[in-house]
């Protein structure tokens, strides 16, 4: 595939509507349920290998490592198609467009040959073991220990959670704190970790629908050899900064909301409530806002295809994503009826929420950070930043 | 906070946590959603003559007020016990202001059968109930506490207005469906009376209407307490978690929702205290209050409750976590009774007739 | 009036209510708004001092200072049976509800036999001298001058704000800085001021009404004697938080917000209307606040009738009748139109109720000192308190 | 933020906030509730060439699309310039989509005559019109920019259908009571037509719906404007204003409060450019956008209006701040073309069309 521009992009996406023509009947349907079991797993992992083949992952990564040397706007291209056919994506959306950027941008050339080529086609999966249960918005704060040996490698004792994905996959990129003596954000490492690795245990943490949609990890004496680390010891801050900012791109670009369909599908399946004033107007306000927040991400998208990076201000959709979602589950059983509550999308929706508006910074993090970055509002006064005890 | 109360309400609140702490009440809530049977908290209400609460002494009643079985709900709501009182009593309340025979009081006084209200107005959509003289027809759906009663207070509209029935549950006619339900705690049935035969009770439109509006309150009550216990809880997390160095608690993002979760509960408990109060001193205000308390408690365990999970972070939303049952309670309490609507609608309808 | 108990309060009550059927007709109904004529300025004064001289203001004040022995139970009772016939109580009530108390907590015997009979009797009127432009919410750091002079006099420079009824008043509760060179809190001394004395100047200031709710009061050199200071100096905190104590006592037993009467008038006043179902559920909703802000306002004057001071819970009384009250003028401009907004009681309620919320403490300081004095949650960490600087 | 502009739109936003920063258009918001009369600034409009904005360049128009002039309304908004726009520019469009005589729409593309959109579908309540061929009778209230507009645009229901006409303002039977108003920039007028005649455009029945859906995103565009000035003032008076040794910006309560008035103007923002591109693109969603910005941005100005008072304090709340004039907009912009519940019915009208 020859390099992009504005001449050629019609015919690239001509060539990818013909190829989602052919090949939609691959690919799982967009939903904002987690797949459950085995088979759902594997036939998403498919999906991605497929549309890896066919140069539609990693578009913009370099065609050294797999990817295909392309411009951001193909990969906004993608994502608008996909969605105009309600169609699922890459699997390892972590892999894809947080941990696979974070190790272009910090990795040595042997981890990207390494890393990369399997990524994209989902053969090796990624979680990410940053929280901890003493360290969550507060994620300098992390206690997991790795400790230099004398051959240089590293032994790591320690806990983490809320880990997404860590059942199916291969690798883990890992902070650790490498340095007890120095200021909390200085001693930080971090690792590209194997998770067959001896010590390592995955243990499944229900959430409020009943199933596990993230891990606890506990590192038991886990050696991990020097050319698992990724960027120099005590640069962890650093390398995890990076990421949080493409987790930053990624939800800026479209999110686990409630979708619009199906919502009017429930509040308008009876004659009578389409007639009833009181659900009409709380109908059009809370799909106005789901309305918003689709609009709102097709601007970030745009941004993205112009080659931006979003600013901190993308944040706002995730706030927005998460309370729309809430008045729109609402919304929906309150017409639907406490049987809604039982079983199916929106029981799972509402028992799913409440555990999506922590993921990735809670929204006062993101209120914080927008208040400062955005409207340049002063921070507040923290307590002098003590050096963290060490295990 | 500011309840003046007597000593034998006093009493009452310390003799209900005393029963209710000795049962693992919130556990339970959780066992039962992972397919448990969970022990039945009715011999709890019946040894704690909360069956008999609001039946006169001479059928072995304690012959006290609405009041005070307010009191005893909200013990129940904050442990997520669900003690099947919310059928109960009003059922029993209605019995009793119809003078109903001292044995059919009596029995269900003493714990030995339970009753249920089965109102046709708090019924979900899809409810149909019409009664002709003793005769019921009609299904009334999202029930509670029906399953297991011998006896259902039924409440529909006749040609000349609201009428109460007495229909025995194994009589003809009767079906009674049990359903699965988010919040494990609770007992929800579909009613279904396909020409049923019952017995009339002797009672004025205005006072067939309390039993709705008791069974609205004793709901109210109970979700004041389930938001005081999420309160609780929250408070001593936000207390305990250090973020960034401090207290979780010391921020105000944290502080302010907190106390909007104390104002909402207290907002809702003083309309629980007026609507008690007017059953005994105002009865004419008792309605507008009930629903009032209603709509009030709502709001504050709407808010409350996933209020709750998001201060925790992530540890709150895992299935090991209370918050989670609390959320559950929260979001099946608000679509019970006809829904949070259907009180708003009722205080609308009460301050509008006035004009 | 002898000493009431609870055998002799329902004799009281009888004689209350007689004394109220005769004398109604000179009282004036209760409303949200100001009185902004000086004839009404003028009659319901008269009606404070009738009902002065009846017993039923000041009532459990010493009588050897006008007051009559009482028990909180009696005003209480006077409240309701007053609110219960909508109408008003007496006119000055910074002087009745907050002043006063304060100086029979804490005045001389001479400053109190000066003082309170013309207060009981709106003689005399009262307003604060608290905020100033600099110090709103953080009143401790305000800094008008009292400078001891060589004859023990204290000559004041400053300026003060939102002081309600200066315009009508004859003497100010003051608080100015008489030691700069110590902690903010602790420099401070309490005045009782003249308004005639010289250097004083009161300027309207106009609210969004259009009328002039508050004042702005420029002190020049104003020389006050030392008979004017209550409490020592140094303790004008002291007797400032005193007094903030009583406002609490004051908002928790009764507030203007939206009476549910017009509310109710107003939204049912077309056959239609009464029949939406969604007009009707928001009335539902506004309205059960409403009743709750009542019921609540029950209990804390059901506390106070019992001798108890109400905790800083009764400042939730404060939010909840602001959010109320917007909701309730929302619901009642939404129904009647916008021509309700040019004049009437909704269009003065609607640009009343901005500034309502700022009085007495504004919503997050209250929610913070509900939060760490009910909830017992920590205090914000806070810079090290500076002396502030004089003049 | 992320908004993607041509240099001709950079330009035209620049153009407008250098025209309108000549005038002191927030003093005489204030001006005109202290009963003097204030600039019009309709001149400045013709001036700047907005007055032919949606006109064909064939009639001396600039040929220029709805996005364009969202632009400008929202500089308008910022600065609380009501330069009779939003009556004016959906008359307009009305016209050039019916390629209406070039000398009718010349002459009000270069401004030397104003028109305003009647549309019955926006107007306050006890609206009342027919059509009957060209014959308009009813009243219309509370119509934007009527008074002193020399074309009226009507819209309403004949047997057939919706249709436009064009009455002249000084024909027979018509009638424009001019009203005073909360918000003193506003003109708001009931226009009564006692059997006036006008002459029908010929529009598709989708494209009559057309007018009042301009209107409502153009006031989307004002009002995210107003609230985007309300909230530049806010946000300095947070970064200097000191409380407890601290700015008042620092503290989360202020903070979250500043981020969620930006929130809400992004996502009302986010609506506007979507319904602008759909104008071009797919004007099928034209209208459910419209009205989806118009929900949510009164949202953001009901929010910041209000708010930025709150966090001024005291000050905020008097006569001599700006904050009461963004108050005052907010409040009567909210009832403003039928009021908030007109375009959530609209939303979900065109959703449930889709089942």
């Amino acid at each position: 595939m020859s390099t992009i521009d504005a001449t050629n992009l019609e015919t690239w996406r001509a060539e990818l509507r013909t190829w989602l023509d052919e090949n939609a009947e691959h690919a799982p349907a967009r939903t904002v349920l987690e797949p459950k079991t085995d088979e759902q797993v594997a036939h998403w992992r498919a999906w991605q290998a497929r549309m890896a083949d066919a140069g539609y992952v990693g578009i913009t990564w370099p065609s050294e490592y797999g990817g295909r040397d392309g411009v951001p706007a193909q990969v906004v291209e993608v994502e608008r198609e996909l969605k105009a056919r309600d169609l699922q994506g890459g699997f390892d959306f972590i892999g894809l467009d947080m941990i696979g950027p974070t190790i272009l941008a910090h990795g040595s050339r042997e981890q990207k040959e390494r890393m990369i080529p399997p990524l994209l086609r989902a053969d090796e999966t990624w979680c990410q073991l940053l929280s901890e249960p003493g360290a969550g918005s507060d994620l300098a704060s992390v206690s997991t220990r790795a400790k230099r040996q004398d051959d240089g490698s590293w032994l790591v004792n320690g806990q983490k959670v809320w880990t997404s994905f860590a059942q199916h996959a291969a690798f883990a990129i890992l902070l650790a704190r490498t340095d007890t003596e120095v200021a909390k954000h200085k001693g930080l490492t971090t690792f590209l970790v194997p998770l067959d690795l001896a010590g390592i245990t995955i243990r499944p943490l229900r959430q409020i629908t009943g199933d596990a949609e993230f891990n606890e990890v506990f590192l038991d004496d886990v050696v991990l050899t020097d050319d698992m680390r990724i960027g120099e010891p005590g640069e962890g801050w650093k390398v995890t900064l990076t990421m949080l900012g493409f987790e930053r791109v990624a939800v800026g670009s479209g999110l686990h909301a409630t979708q619009i369909g199906p919502l009017v599908r429930t509040v308008g399946a009876r004659p009578e409530d389409r007639e009833d004033a009181r659900i009409r107007v709380r109908l059009g306000e809370v799909a106005s806002q789901l309305l918003a927040l689709e609009a709102t991400s097709e601007r970030v998208m745009e941004e993205i295809g112009e080659g931006r990076v979003p600013g901190p201000d993308a944040g706002l959709i995730k706030i927005t994503s998460v309370l729309a979602s809430l008045d729109a589950c609402r919304l929906a059983v309150d017409v639907a009826g406490q049987e809604a509550l039982r079983e199916g999308e929106w029981s799972n929706q509402v028992s799913a929420l409440p555990g999506v508006r922590s993921a990735g910074g809670t929204e006062e993090i993101l209120r914080n950070l927008i208040g400062e970055r955005v409207l340049g509002l002063p921070p507040e006064p923290r307590p002098a930043p003590a050096t963290p005890k060490g295990r | 906070m500011y309840l003046a109360l007597t000593d034998e309400q006093e009493f009452l609140i310390e003799a209900a946590a005393g029963a209710l702490d000795r049962r693992p009440t919130v556990e339970a809530a959780r066992a039962v959603l992972d397919g448990e049977s969970a022990e039945s908290l009715w011999p709890v209400a019946v040894e704690a003559g909360w069956s008999g609460l609001l039946t006169g002494e001479d059928a072995d009643g304690a012959g006290l007020a609405p009041y005070d079985a307010m009191l005893v709900l909200e013990e129940c709501g904050r442990r997520l016990a669900d003690a099947r009182l919310l059928g109960h009593l009003p059922a029993c309340a209605l019995l009793e202001a119809a003078g109903a025979d001292a044995e059919l009081r009596g029995a269900r006084a003493r714990g030995e059968r339970r009753a249920a209200l089965v109102d046709a107005r708090l019924g979900e959509r899809s409810t149909t109930l019409s009664v002709a003289v003793t005769e019921v027809r009609g299904t009334v759906r999202g029930v509670l506490d029906a399953d297991g009663a011998d006896v259902l207070v039924v409440v529909g509209q006749d040609t000349g207005g609201p009428v109460a029935l007495v229909v025995e549950a194994d009589a003809e006619g009767v079906k009674i469906a049990l359903r699965a339900a988010y919040d494990g705690t609770r007992s929800l049935a579909d009613v279904t009376f396909d020409g049923a035969r019952g017995t009339r009770l002797e009672l004025a439109a205005a006072r067939v209407r309390d039993g709705a509006d008791l069974q609205l309150v004793l709901l109210a009550a109970e979700s004041v307490g389930a938001a005081d216990g999420a309160l609780a809880m929250t408070r001593d997390y936000a207390v305990d978690r250090i973020a960034f160095g401090r207290a979780i608690g010391s921020y105000q993002a944290i502080k302010h929702k907190l106390v909007e979760m104390l104002r909402r509960i207290e907002n809702a408990r003083s309309l629980v205290v007026a609507a008690g109060r007017a059953w005994d001193e105002d009865r004419d205000r008792f309605g507008l209050l009930a629903n009032a308390a209603r709509v009030q408690s709502i709001s504050a365990l709407d808010y409350t409750a996933p209020e709750t999970i998001f201060v925790h972070g992530g540890v709150g939303a895992t299935w090991e976590h209370d918050a989670m049952l609390f959320y559950r309670r929260g979001e099946a309490s608000r679509r019970l009774c006809g829904g949070a609507d259907t009180a708003a609608d009722a205080v609308a309808d009460a301050l509008l007739a006035t004009l």
